[in-house]
């Protein structure tokens, strides 16, 4: 039986109608076999939709200009990005802890669900693995695009040195240094170690070019031996297990840049929880954008399909949850503490220059994810993809309105509420930015695994063997009653 | 530092707040004192600070955009404006409510400098310890280890740091000091290039040159040896700086008079609330705990009229 | 071993070539990136033993910021002079020095100065050589009666007023000039008239009470580094009593803004004021002398409150505090002597002061230099308008002008600059290419203060009398600039050669000129080198004191003040402000100056109209609005600052601002206030009524963010603890009040 | 990564300690001789203003036991043989070759050229190095100032050179060999006040400690690498204060000292 394929563009009348119910699948349809996954998965790389080579032009002119901008910024220094003596951080900081922020997802679907044997992450956790390592390295661009003297960044490291100087291990912003760079390596390790068994099956799957080079180079001599299989599962576990302890202690870092200052609005106990949580949930909203655009471009119909994709949105939903109770319980403390100078900051976050920018990211963050709490929404691709991408918008404003409005109006009323707009150079890099990561993304997709072959085939494996249990008890009937209460 | 004593105890090696810490003050703690009530706002000493440690002048654009580099800026507040704020909170308690048409109790002068904290909230964040308190109470900025990451000023309660947004030194770009502008420049004091932060350094250029000598001479720098830029100029004398070590100097001497403990983050004045008029003073900020350097002592109305 | 005997002199001729390549050498001008030096080595080629690389010098001088003579210190290291501090020894500055003076700093070093003197070509300049010049000035003057040449100056005194003297009688001219734009000259005719000496020595330390008439003296009157020093021991009081100042006037000042009481007064009303507070005085049980009080019995309180607008309670208050308190001080200023009736104003509160006795107690007879050929020739505004009307009048053919900017300062209603056309000649000795320097045939560039000598005197000595010295500190940046002194002599030489051949420089003949009078000058047996040594390294040579003359008696006199006509169509008062830094505008070029916040409002870079804010709600304003101040004479459009330190009357606008020349930190920076002020003239002086303008402001639509370091916040605390305020009870006025 | 980090900086650590913990000797006043007496120390403490905190800024050790400071333990490069800071610098090419070998050098030795040295002390050219910030380069009339008075070697090319600048009266165009940052601020008279005239070490030891032995170059070029690890391992040592060896006392650490 075909299940019938959604398309990216629907008849406009049933935008809002949501999915209907007789479309209902389950998270893989037991009629895919492992021949099926591993073409679909070879002919996606070869043979995207159009549209994917401009996404590719796109994000190479969104890289161009992030590029211009910090090249000038470069050389006429800092102050061309419209930052003042006040306002001395601004949108790159905002939007490291963004960066940070969309890479966590990934580890929370490959890692955490991992752990837990959510079967339905094994089409979407590749590529959110991806997107963990890229927006870290995008996040630590950031980093280095705000120092005053990039070129004197490896000052942080503590490496041997002539001078007999050490950098300043009471800093937080080394402590970032340290946890974004260890998570970042991590990442990359576990990435690449999740994709052994897959580019072994590319290299057995295409026989020329450098890309046959490539698989077989980074196979790394994968024959599928059990002994191999055996000590693959063990790294992997024990992987993932580390990777999480790293999600969480390195938001909870990034946090620590601003919970261990004394300035009012940074100087709040619950921030960890409230950075891991936010990140996940901004992260997740990145997820279903990216699953939207790859499902589409590289035809993962069958694969990233509607019941990824509402599992995908509840769970977002449910973040969103966690995220906006911690929000509220943030002022709820600040607002019962005895600290006047975070209430002020407080009120002036919600009456100040910043207050259009607060209203709004609270309507974003906290009003818009109810959407994904309607059942006929939670498989609306194009209410998703709008409302994936508000979310994202709701939480870029909430990373730049814990930076800036402290830094306009923290302790000393002399340099409160400058306004201080960022100039177009910090618009151009975090524009350069998105520019970066989807530019990484879209070559990544293209050349390796999306979606993980051999996880899908166990997937493939077990519904088959449910449709086989459901024959042999029911007799006879439809596969899909008999899978339906699996929900 | 090093790999030893980083595995001692690295925070051990840290000049920090001297009362109960490690490491105490060697022989010295420089430290200033500021009576508003004699301070005139007249700008003196802010133009002499521009004249002694090689200030950037930005500009109007620049300074419309919070980028000038004055490391002594003189506050100028309105203890009238209701419009503006909250009632003033008096150190006896009352409140302040007073002029509603006129500014008529005239305005409120504030010299605003780096307040050498003894626990300095920029210190510990500083990711390559650009900025450190030295052995005599100062609160240092290097300028060739900062690589410009602005934590410090984000952290600072004053925002008494200033940044280089720009290549202010150099002609081809911003050309601040035109020739021969340039010769005025004091060669004792580092030129800052784009990307550093900078700020008050209580003129240790001038501070050093007395030390070194004394050490020549193998006694401490005896007091009024040494006058910062800013004291100097000082046409009211309002400012006072010193050693707080040396219980000889007028530094010191004022500071235990004002009863201001260095070492509290509230100090225990109130028995004198009948002899409010000498015991003026205070440091700003000091619940805070950066136990600032200076102290600001209060200024004075005359109720009579 | 050759080892030359270098003195001071020589050193600095010597520097020239040794110190060419030093000057660059300890810049600091490199980079923090690579540190590599741009300059090859320390040469201390021809330097003298004293002065070693790395190692200051200090030496005294005198600063010519302005006219107060304060003593300064040069911080001088491989011949640059990097700092300057003032000097203890002086007793008019004590060893401080404002900003104003600091910034003489960059006056030096700054990058807009004349290099060349430069000859009028049509529209363009020629730059020609000293010789030249001096060969065209002598042509020029052949021609013409001694009359019909002019020399406008500044104050001038000392020894360069001796040669200038000279060399107006030499060309048989009677037409010397001392003109300053802002300048307390009805004050002087004033004190004069009522105490018998144009500026008497004020004691503020020792008063206990002071009511200032708009005198701004901490900020820019008179000599405010001397009173600021006095205001500090006012404050602290000589036993513990802290001085009380009371400020009237309709602007804030800088004082007004360091006053207990701020008391706002409708402009032009002090006399009226400081009548009223004789009577209340008598009716308080003062014992004011009969002919005061005859005078003062018309203006009673009810009166007083009408005219003047300041409340009962206040004046009743400062009433009792003068009662209470002696000795006192009643000192007034610009916003007192600036209208038509202002001679009238000035005799008003001087007789307060003999009412209060304080004449003779916080005030004294100054010292005099005992040479009145060098004392200080001050300057005044009615200068410029002779001198106008003389050449409006054609009668003028060659006109030098030195140390004033009279087409920038002028008002308009002078027509000054048109005027000025019907100069054939005219020389102008400057540092800028300022506005006059513009209309000049022939500019001749000035040594800056650093590379000049001379001598002055100071108006206001503080304590004996007094003659600075001015000293080089440098050597000169530019080979073809030369000093004042130096100019002068060069010409004098085209007219007295035998007189004054003998000169090689002006450094020759002052030195010449101080020798000669060795003994008057207290230089005792000291051999001539000795003295002149002793002289140069002290910076100043105080003159054994004579004992001082007793001020006047009051001669009272009935007074009459024009009540001010209520205008329509020029509702406002326009309060042109003098701002401690920019003064007449002669210092805009200077960087730090515009840098360094205007105290009060805290603005830079900029001109700015104060405006009340009832005004403000009246006329539909907020802070950044540029509106047209208009007068009859003329209109500027500056940007609204809302100040509750101004009476809703007035607006103000600062002084020297808003250059159409002169550099480049200068020019187009603000609006000239000087184009909007009306032709009004106190009736007894004859100077130009500063405050008497009366103005119409509208708004532009037009807006613009204002340019401050005030932050957004405007000086609000937020309820922190960051300015703190204390109340004294000291004085109790309980039982008076 | 950090436990990568860590166990590869450690063990880096280890490495030069073991290497280098022998080497610490042969430098300026390394050693504190024992048994001094406290007399210098007390009359000392009763030349300055007040002497309260003296003893605990020079650290003034006393009695029999007093020795150096042997509690440092052996650290990163602190223990470095000053062999580490050996660099030759760039060839320096100056408008005459000034031989200092020739000026400076030992009047027993005969140089390869068969002249020996005149062994004239290098303060008496570089006269400001005791009491400013720099050495100072000698103006042209020192140089002139003996050569007039030696014919021998006037014809020479190099002192015929000398007397046409002399004669142009300009100032010879001298490059800087020792050459520091900006931000960088050496003071030359503190060290030469403490180690010649204090402690009384021959000025060859002082001076050559960071300029090499001079008197044996011609043109002087820089040995050592004048960075700033070379400075702070001599800072961080315990150096004899005076001759008496009654104090020690290392150099200020503090980065403000030569940053500012």
């Amino acid at each position: 039986m075909k299940i019938k394929s959604d398309t990216f563009i629907r008849n406009p009348k049933d935008l809002w109608k949501g999915e209907p119910e007789h479309t209902e699948v389950r998270d893989l349809s037991p009629h895919i076999g492992f021949n099926q996954i591993t073409s679909d998965v070879v002919n996606s790389l070869e043979n995207p939709r159009p549209i994917y080579w401009w996404a590719i032009a796109i994000c190479i002119a969104m890289v161009g200009v992030g590029v211009a901008c910090e090249v000038h910024q470069y050389k006429t220094g800092l102050g061309v990005s419209n930052k003042s003596n006040t306002n001395v951080w601004g949108v790159y900081i905002a939007s490291f802890i963004f960066w940070v922020g969309v890479s966590h997802a990934g580890t929370l679907l490959s890692a955490l669900l991992h752990l837990t044997h959510s079967d339905w992450r094994k089409s979407v956790f590749r590529y959110a693995e991806a997107m963990t390592t890229f927006a870290l390295m995008t996040a630590g661009l950031f980093v280095i695009v705000h120092l005053g003297r990039l070129w004197q960044v490896y000052y942080v490291m503590p490496y041997p040195n002539e001078r007999g100087i050490w950098p300043n291990f009471q800093s937080p912003l080394v402590w970032d240094m340290f946890v974004i760079g260890t998570y970042l390596t991590c990442s990359s390790i576990f990435l690449y170690t999740g994709m052994i068994p897959d580019l072994a099956v590319f290299r057995d799957n295409i026989h020329d070019g450098w890309r046959k080079k490539l698989y077989t180079f980074l196979a790394m001599g994968w024959q599928g031996t059990d002994r191999q299989w055996r000590n693959f599962r063990v790294a992997y576990l024990t992987l993932s297990v580390y990777l999480i302890i790293l999600a969480v202690s390195g938001h909870s870092v990034v946090s620590s840049d601003f919970a261990m200052s004394q300035q009012p609005g940074w100087h709040i106990t619950s921030f960890p929880p409230y950075f891991v949580v936010g990140a996940l949930y901004s992260g997740n909203a990145a997820l279903i954008t990216v699953f939207i655009i790859l499902r589409y471009m590289f035809r993962y119909e069958e694969y990233l399909n509607m019941d990824v994709l509402r599992k995908l949105v509840r769970l977002t939903f449910a973040l969103a949850m966690i995220w906006t109770y911690l929000h509220f319980i943030e002022m709820a403390t600040v607002w019962y503490g005895h600290d006047q100078a975070a209430k002020d900051q407080l009120i002036f976050k919600a009456t100040g220059v910043y207050a259009g920018w607060w209203w709004l990211f609270n309507f974003l963050a906290v009003v818009c994810p109810w959407v994904m709490a309607f059942r006929r929404w939670q498989t609306n691709l194009p209410v998703q993809m709008v409302l994936s991408l508000l979310l994202n918008v709701g939480m870029w404003l909430e990373r730049w309105l814990i930076v800036a409005p402290t830094l306009g109006h923290s302790h000393y009323p002399w340099t409160f509420d400058f306004d201080q707009w960022p100039s177009y150079i910090q618009w151009g890099i975090l524009f350069g930015s998105f520019g970066w990561f989807g530019l990484l993304l879209l070559v990544f997709c293209k050349v390796f695994p999306a979606v993980s072959m051999y996880e899908l085939k166990e997937l493939a494996y077990a519904r088959k063997v449910e449709l086989r249990h459901a024959h042999a008890e029911e007799g006879h009937g439809r596969p899909e009653l008999a899978t339906k209460g699996a929900h | 530092m090093s790999i030893a004593n980083l595995l001692q105890n690295w925070s051990r090696y840290r000049d920090t707040h001297p009362y109960g810490g490690a490491k105490p003050h060697m022989g010295y703690k420089w430290a200033m004192a500021i009576d508003m009530d004699i301070c005139t706002g007249c700008n003196a000493c802010t133009v002499a600070c521009y004249a002694e440690n090689n200030l950037a002048v930005v500009g109007k654009e620049k300074f419309l955009n919070g980028k000038s580099m004055h490391w002594l800026r003189i506050e100028r507040y309105w203890h009238d404006s209701v419009e503006a704020g909250d009632p003033i909170e008096l150190a006896d308690g009352k409140e302040f409510k007073e002029g509603k048409q006129f500014h008529d109790q005239g305005a409120h002068f504030l010299p605003m400098m780096c307040q050498h904290c003894e626990a300095a909230p920029c210190e510990t964040v500083c990711p390559v310890g650009a900025t450190n308190h030295t052995q005599d109470g100062i609160n240092s900025q290097i300028y060739n280890r900062c690589v410009g990451s602005r934590y410090c000023n984000a952290n600072c309660p004053y925002k008494v740091r200033y940044f280089n947004w720009f290549n202010y030194q150099d002609p081809a770009t911003e050309n601040v000091w035109p020739e021969p502008l340039n010769q005025q420049l004091n060669p004792d004091v580092t030129v800052r290039s784009k990307g550093v932060m900078e700020k008050c350094t209580f003129c240790v250029q001038r501070l050093r040159a007395v030390m070194v000598d004394a050490r020549t001479e193998e006694r401490l720098v005896r007091e009024g040896e040494v006058q910062t830029a800013c004291q100097q100029a000082c046409l009211a004398g309002a400012i006072s700086f010193g050693n707080m070590l040396n219980p000889e100097s007028r530094i010191s001497k004022q500071w235990m008079q004002q009863e201001v403990n260095i070492a509290l983050d509230a100090q225990p004045k109130n028995k004198h609330v009948g002899d409010a008029v000498d015991k003026r003073g205070y440091r700003i900020l000091e619940n805070l705990r950066p136990y600032p350097s200076v102290m600001y002592l209060e200024q004075v109305r005359e109720s009579a009229v | 071993m050759i080892e030359n005997n270098f003195n001071r002199r020589d050193f600095l001729k010597v520097l020239g070539w040794g110190g060419a390549a030093v000057a660059l050498s300890a810049c600091g001008n490199t980079s923090v990136e690579d540190g590599t030096e741009f300059v090859t080595a320390h040469s201390t080629e021809g330097m003298p033993e004293y002065a070693i690389p790395g190692v200051y010098v200090h030496f005294n001088s005198t600063c010519a910021q302005c006219d107060s003579g304060c003593s300064i210190v040069g911080r001088v290291r491989e011949g640059r002079v990097l700092k300057l501090e003032g000097n203890p020894e002086s007793p008019i500055n004590k060893g401080k020095i404002c900003g104003l003076g600091q910034a003489g700093l960059q006056a030096h070093y700054n990058p807009d100065r004349i290099t060349q003197p430069m000859l009028r070509k049509g529209d363009q300049g020629e730059t020609i050589t000293w010789e030249q010049a001096l060969t065209l000035i002598n042509e020029q003057l052949g021609g013409v009666k001694g009359n019909e040449v002019a020399f406008l100056t500044g104050g001038v005194s000392g020894h360069s007023g001796v040669l200038l003297k000279n060399y107006m009688d030499a060309l048989g001219s009677a037409n010397h000039y001392a003109y300053e734009a802002v300048t307390p000259s009805v004050v002087r005719a004033a004190n004069k008239k009522s105490y018998g000496v144009e500026m008497p020595r004020l004691h503020i330390d020792k008063a206990q009470v002071v009511v200032s008439f708009g005198a701004d003296f901490l900020g820019a009157w008179v000599s405010p580094v001397n009173f600021t020093q006095q205001y500090a021991k006012f404050r602290k009081g000589p036993n513990g009593s802290r001085g009380v100042l009371i400020q009237v006037e309709s602007k804030m000042t800088l004082t007004g803004a360091n006053a207990d009481r701020w008391l706002c007064i409708r402009p032009g009303t002090e006399g009226v004021y400081a009548l009223g507070l004789i009577n209340a005085l008598g009716a308080a049980g003062f014992k004011v002398p009969s002919a005061a009080a005859a005078i003062a019995k018309d203006y009673t309180a009810e009166r007083v409150i009408q005219e003047t607008g300041i409340p009962a309670e206040h004046t009743e208050k400062v009433v009792a505090l003068l009662k209470e308190r002696t000795p006192s001080l009643v000192l007034f200023g610009s916003a007192a002597e600036g209208y038509a009736h202002g001679s009238q104003n000035a005799a008003a509160i001087t007789l307060l002061n003999h009412v209060l006795g304080n004449v003779g107690k916080t005030m004294a007879a100054p010292a005099s230099v005992p040479f009145p050929q060098i004392a200080p020739k001050v300057g005044n505004r009615h200068a410029l308008h002779a001198l106008n009307d003389k050449i409006a009048q054609g009668n003028i053919k060659v006109l030098f002008t030195y140390g004033s900017n009279p087409v920038f300062t002028s008002h308009s209603s002078l027509n000054f600059k048109e005027n000025l056309k019907k100069v054939p000649f005219k020389v102008v000795l400057s540092h800028y290419r300022d506005e006059t320097a513009m209309e000049a045939d022939l500019v001749l560039p000035l040594d800056s203060v650093m590379e000049d000598w001379g001598s002055s005197v100071p108006e206001y000595m503080a304590d004996a009398a007094q003659i600075n010295i001015q000293q080089a500190l440098s050597e000169k940046l530019y080979p073809d600039t030369r000093g004042f002194g130096d100019v002068l002599l060069a010409l004098l030489k085209q007219r007295r050669p035998t007189e004054y051949g003998q000169y090689e420089d002006f450094y020759g003949y002052l030195r010449n000129a101080m020798v000669q009078n060795k003994a008057a000058l207290g230089g005792g047996t000291a051999s001539d080198d000795m003295f002149w040594q002793k002289t140069v390294s002290h910076g100043i040579i105080k003159l054994p004191a004579k004992a001082a003359s007793a001020l006047k008696t009051p001669t009272a006199t009935k007074l009459a003040f024009a009540a001010a006509a209520a205008d329509e169509a020029y509702p406002l008062h326009l309060i042109p402000s003098t701002s401690a830094h920019m003064r007449d505008g002669r210092h805009a070029n200077i960087p730090w100056l515009q840098e360094s916040p205007d105290p009060i409002t805290t603005v830079v870079w900029d001109s700015w109209v104060e405006i009340h804010p009832a005004t403000a709600a009246k006329l539909g304003v907020v802070e950044g609005d540029v509106v047209e101040i208009a007068s009859r004479s003329g209109a500027i459009k500056v940007m609204v600052y809302v100040f509750k330190g101004i009476h809703p009357d007035a607006v103000s606008v600062p002084m020297g601002y808003g250059h159409e020349a002169m550099g480049r930190y200068a020019k187009n920076t603000g609006q000239n206030v000087f184009k909007v002020l009306d032709s009004v003239f106190d009736k007894e002086t004859g100077e130009l009524a500063l405050h008497e303008t009366r103005v119409k402001v509208t708004k532009t639509g037009q807006k613009v963010k204002i340019v401050k370091d005030e932050g957004p916040y405007g000086g609000g605390q937020a309820g922190k603890r960051i300015a703190l305020r204390k109340t004294t009870d000291k004085v109790n006025l309980s039982k008076e009040v | 990564m950090i436990r990568y980090f860590l166990s590869l900086t450690v063990l880096l650590a280890g490495l030069f300690a073991a290497a280098t913990s022998s080497a610490d000797n042969s430098t300026i006043g390394d050693g504190v001789a024992p048994g001094a007496n406290n007399a210098a120390a007390a009359a000392a403490k009763e030349k300055g203003g007040y002497v309260a905190d003296y003893d605990d800024i020079f650290k003034v050790k006393g009695g029999p036991e007093a020795k150096p400071d042997t509690e440092i333990k052996p650290l990163m490069w602190n223990s470095v043989d000053e062999v580490f800071y050996d660099e030759l610098g760039p060839h320096v090419e100056q408008p005459i070759e000034f031989p200092h070998d020739r000026h400076a050098g030992d009047p027993n030795k005969v140089n390869p050229d068969g002249k020996t040295g005149d062994g004239i002390n290098c303060m008496y050219c570089h006269t400001y190095a005791r009491r400013s910030l720099t050495s100072g380069i000698p103006p042209l009339r020192k140089c002139i100032g003996c050569h007039q008075n030696i014919p021998s070697v006037r014809d020479t090319p190099r002192i015929e050179k000398l007397f046409e600048y002399w004669d142009a009266g300009k100032p010879i165009p001298w490059k800087k060999v020792h050459d520091l940052p900006d931000y960088v601020r050496f003071n030359h008279e503190r060290h030469i006040q403490r180690f010649i005239f204090k402690q009384e070490r021959p000025y060859k030891e002082v001076c050559g400690y960071c300029h090499g032995d001079v008197s044996s170059m011609t043109v002087a070029r820089r040995v050592k690498t004048l960075s700033m690890g070379f400075c702070v391992n001599c800072h961080k040592k315990n150096h004899a204060l005076d001759n008496t060896f009654t104090k020690a006392g290392h150099g200020p650490n503090d980065c403000f000292m030569c940053h500012k």
